[in-house]
């Protein structure tokens, strides 16, 4: 059976893992037994590695995948050996440079835009604050950028993924 | 005497109240909005009444309504849990007006106590001490505030005078923050609360947040239940408390002096019922009266798991008329407790609330864990009302056993469909200063990140690098129409069409 | 010392062993067959390794793979739990000559105490009471039991030697009945214990089955922690236990009086960890030994709600050489509380046991509420294993109080999947006899029915014929594709398809 | 709005229920304000009627409706005026008379069949023994009759739903 070769990226740490078979990867070339399974019908997953019992969340991204373990939160980017060289070609930062489009979280109400278009933005400005759940939640740039079409105005509801407004 | 209550109210104080009627086999009469048709209290209770539209303005907020159903249903007492309805004298007022028991203290207390003003300065004149702020009574413009301001000094607090939660509160650093700040507050508190009015109080640095549960009945006898540490709280929200405070401990002499003052506090107003004064305490051990609750508080759990008293069955007895069952020489206080809000929000994003349909939860359980919910696999979590989806409360013989308690259970806890501040509480756990209770109000925000603290547990990165991988492979396999003759596999793809369901 | 512990068994218990572990900071091992790689203790150990075929012969019964996994993994300790390989002195033995501390008792006391038989005798020479029987020691063959049937007189019961939650055991009210009825018991321990031996004992009428909680640590310091009323049985499976037993109550010379005895019986088999004296006792208040349960109990947890003991942790503390950490004196007792097994069994249809997976649970919780299980939304219940899915506990100031939580918790529990027993607890809650402690050993079987225990609730016949209606009415509706366009109904008919799917 | 009338019964006892409707029935010629709900997707009703809330578990049966209610089974028949007339024209006991198949409720091995094919039965008496999750379970008769076509033998393993004999 071939192997499958996967890199995982974690705040820009990559790991080279082998899918062997179903009850075999390897991690940068070292050879682990598994037993991986879905708990329940849910996003769940029990990972048995060589005797060690792991639980996870794991939650689908449009980028990557964020997998919730023993209360810390990581974000992996997963790629084959050919989307890797693919990327790294293109520039490396090339899809982070994509259009941000900011949904809203939840219904809620418009309270503040403290940009407006035009405006560079650094990572963890707050960009729009929309009022639901009786609180004032700031939702802030997940990285820098210009903002582009406001689409919302001071005062507006909104429905949950209706979005506000771009970063590019 | 009324054997029949109606709970004004929703979500797990909602729940807590029906059980502790039906365990002093009273009828319980539950409310409902549109949303909350599907809700546990609506579920559990013995009748249940629709009062409006989802917004609470529409439906828990509107007293003429409930107390028209408590009439039609034969209710003969109410009981406002927190929030909502919980604090207004007029509402207190109407009910009995109505010839119905109110749970809770009389009227007056509530009108002297609510508005927070007011309150300090009746207190202050019982000889409690007090943080310096507005002591004015009634309400103050602007203009005045920012006359005031200067002479409090910097920093300090703007707070809503019919606050409660945090909300309408803001922590103001300069004179020129004033205008704008006073502004918010004012707007989050009309939208709160119906009532704008603010006051503003010194900030004390390094301060302790700790309150004292009291009880009172209808005979003049007061009591208090001994402490609860509140100092954990993110923008004036309370994440974490605890009974005793790791900050008082076992210095019985300052317990006993604050205890007192806390009585005294409740007798100034002639208080009945349930309620809390709240403290903060400098680090010099230096007590100042803040405001008193008056009403039965969120985190009343730790209370009930070291002095072995329910609440809300007190409440409810005292509200018959009955003479408190237990003398201050009664309360003994017996281990620890530790209470974690589990509340629907993102930790990992700026701690945004979530709403969505709950999939799937697994509580923890076990020796010393206890759980308060309203929330059920199935229940959707919307953005009408507040983030708190479940109460986690731990007792152990000692803190250090309530602590490693708590982190399993935490551990334990699985709740699907929404995202939750589970993650926060774990780090918060394994924090060191936390362990060693060296933390104060402004701990949370200021000397805490998911990030940082991340570094002093066990990181395993490359576990969740496999696991995406797995996850990944699997989908991938999966849309490439791979056919896989494994038996022991196939049961795995299942979860996947649903999950893809599910997000739409 | 070790500091990593191997549980070697499944289920709510192991799942309870694996909490004390992480409560007291040791490493957690699992093992678990094909039918439990989903299960709750495999998702909550920090290690777990597969040992065999779903049968528990070739899985849990396999003293040689756990012992080899516990090797492996480098656990110094082997946590039985109850049942399975619990009571087996040659697996203790084999642990000890491992090299790994077993957490129990010695196995000269395992097969002193393990041996029926054997144990009545040795606990007899003591100057410890002993319920009329074979006392003679070792396997007697059925020539034998027939002999000495008549000279002990019926009513008798055979008990397997080996045995252990009624397995193997019969009632016989007669000669005639005995031949087959030893077939019977013979066959059921052989499956159950891998031992076919059985023995013989006078069945006492209006009997109690009361039983002590005794803890011993290795510098022979021995205490008990009170009693546990385990009266109420169907098919000698316990089905429901509390503490104290109502019919001590406050009878504290009783008390003391057993409690000592019990010390007495341990100290005859130099005991050491945690164990159970079960007694007999009857109407006058005469007790006899019963028989020793050389582990732990299922119903531990009501012993450690009216105690405050954490018997698991003070198990793996002895075993670590700790002493004890409680005096006599120390012990104090403090309310009332009561344990509901909820099995997975249908009690409207002669308590079949029911298989399947659980698609939904809402546990009840609040204010003292207590639940040591092992499964969970998605686990499926396979023929394998015994029925216990679920212990419900709960704690009250007052039996009063403790019965009426229990009442609401049972009515809020929710489990759909499988038929549980629950409505049998719900029905001996409101049995008067039940509420004034007025019940032995065979109260269930020959004075309890669901059916007539009805009579004394509230029936509603009519609200199930009205809610049958309205389900069929929607069914109805839908098969004729009705399209009926009313929003709030919609929501409604999804369930329908889920539900058809489920059933198929 | 027409009503639909359904006759339900409980131990031989009739209830007459209308559907006014969504929010409205009358039993036995009372109407009652209604509001009746599945609950989280799963077979639990919630169901509020005249302020009274109540909850229950439904498991459809093959002739009828298993109603669980604080704690009591109800077996409710349904029928609309129609059927009730046909069954009653039928002979009332007809559908009761149907062949009756004893299926395995759960995997096990068959210990004893205490009753031979031909032999008359009584409502309880025990058809089979069946070894399954530790304990002897007795399959017991759900009416009186006679045993037809015993299908398994002592001895036998059982899958669950597996008929093993048959009651006329």
């Amino acid at each position: 059976m071939m192997n499958i070769r996967y890199i995982a990226t974690i705040d820009h740490q990559d790991y080279l893992i082998d899918i062997i078979d179903e009850r075999h990867v390897a991690l940068n070339g070292q050879v682990c037994e598994i037993d991986f399974a879905s708990v329940g019908d849910q996003p769940i997953f029990s990972l048995l590695i060589d005797g060690k019992s792991y639980e996870t969340f794991v939650y689908p991204q449009e980028d990557d995948w964020q997998v919730l373990l023993l209360g810390t939160l990581y974000s992996v980017r997963v790629e084959d050996e050919r989307e890797k060289r693919l990327r790294a070609a293109a520039g490396g930062k090339a899809m982070e440079r994509r259009e941000f489009h900011l949904k809203a979280p939840m219904p809620g109400l418009i309270i503040a835009i403290p940009v407006s278009e035009g405006q560079k933005v650094n990572k963890g400005d707050v960009l729009v604050i929309l009022e639901s759940m009786k609180m004032q939640n700031e939702l802030k740039s997940p990285r820098e950028g210009v903002i582009t079409r406001l689409r919302v105005n001071v005062g507006d509801s909104v429905e949950q993924s209706q979005t506000l407004l771009s970063v590019v | 005497m009324f054997n029949k209550v109606l709970i004004a109210n929703r979500g797990e104080i909602a729940v807590r109240i029906i059980r502790a009627c039906r365990e002093l086999g009273m009828q319980t009469v539950a409310v409902f909005s549109e949303a909350d048709r599907h809700a546990l209290h609506v579920r559990y209770a013995d009748e249940a009444y629709f009062i409006g539209a989802s917004p609470s303005r529409e439906s828990y907020l509107r007293g003429d309504r409930i107390i028209d159903v408590a009439l039609k249903s034969g209710a003969g007492a109410i009981h406002p849990g927190y929030g909502f309805l919980a604090e207004r004298a007029d509402f207190a007022q109407a009910v009995l007006d109505a010839g119905l028991a109110f749970i809770g203290p009389k009227p007056s207390s509530i009108a002297a106590m609510g508005d927070k003003a007011v309150a300090r300065s009746t207190v202050a004149k019982a000889g409690v001490p007090v943080v310096p702020g507005t002591e004015g009574e009634g309400s103050l413009r602007d203009d005045d505030l920012l006359t005031i301001a200067p002479q409090i000094g910097f920093p300090l607090l703007i707070k809503a005078t019919a606050g409660g939660g945090g909300k309408g509160m803001r922590e103001v650093t300069s004179m020129e923050e004033m205008p704008a700040l006073l502004k918010a507050a004012r707007r989050e508190a009309e939208a709160a609360f119906g009532d704008g009015n603010v006051y503003l109080e010194k900030l004390i640095d390094g301060a302790r947040h700790i309150e004292f549960q009291i009880l009172a009945d209808q005979n003049g006898n007061v009591i208090h239940l001994g402490e609860r540490e509140c100092s954990l709280q993110r923008r004036h929200q309370k994440l974490l408390e605890e009974s005793p405070s790791p900050f008082i401990s076992d210095d019985d002499d300052l317990r006993q002096r604050m205890g007192e003052v806390a009585v005294r506090a409740a007798q100034a107003v002639g208080y009945v019922n349930a309620g809390t004064i709240e403290f903060l305490v400098d680090k010099d051990k230096k007590f100042y009266f803040l405001e008193m609750n008056t009403r039965l508080q969120v985190e009343h759990p730790v209370t009930e798991m070291v002095t072995g008293v329910d609440i809300v069955k007190e409440q409810i007895r005292i509200a018959r008329g009955r003479q408190l069952r237990y003398k201050q020489e009664d309360i003994l206080f017996k281990g620890w407790s530790i209470e974690c809000r589990i509340n629907a929000e993102d930790p990992f994003n700026n701690f945004l609330p979530s709403t969505g349909v709950i999939t799937h939860i697994v509580p923890p359980s076990g020796p010393g864990v206890r759980i308060d919910t309203g929330v059920y696999p199935g229940f959707e979590i919307t953005p009408y009302y507040d983030a708190l989806i479940s109460k986690l409360i731990v007792w152990g013989e000692t803190r250090a056993e309530a602590i490693l308690r708590m982190r399993r259970a935490l551990e334990e806890y699985r709740i699907l469909g929404v995202r939750t501040n589970i993650p926060f509480h774990q780090r918060l756990m394994d924090s060191h200063r936390f362990m060693a209770g060296q933390f104060d109000t402004r701990f949370v925000e200021e000397r805490f990140s998911l990030e940082s603290a991340q570094e002093s547990v066990e990181a395993c990165p490359e576990i969740a690098a496999i696991i995406a991988v797995l996850v990944a492979h699997r989908q991938t396999r999966r849309s490439a129409q791979f056919v896989h003759h494994d038996q022991r596999d196939v049961s795995n793809w299942k979860w996947f069409g649903r999950w893809e369901r599910m997000r739409k």
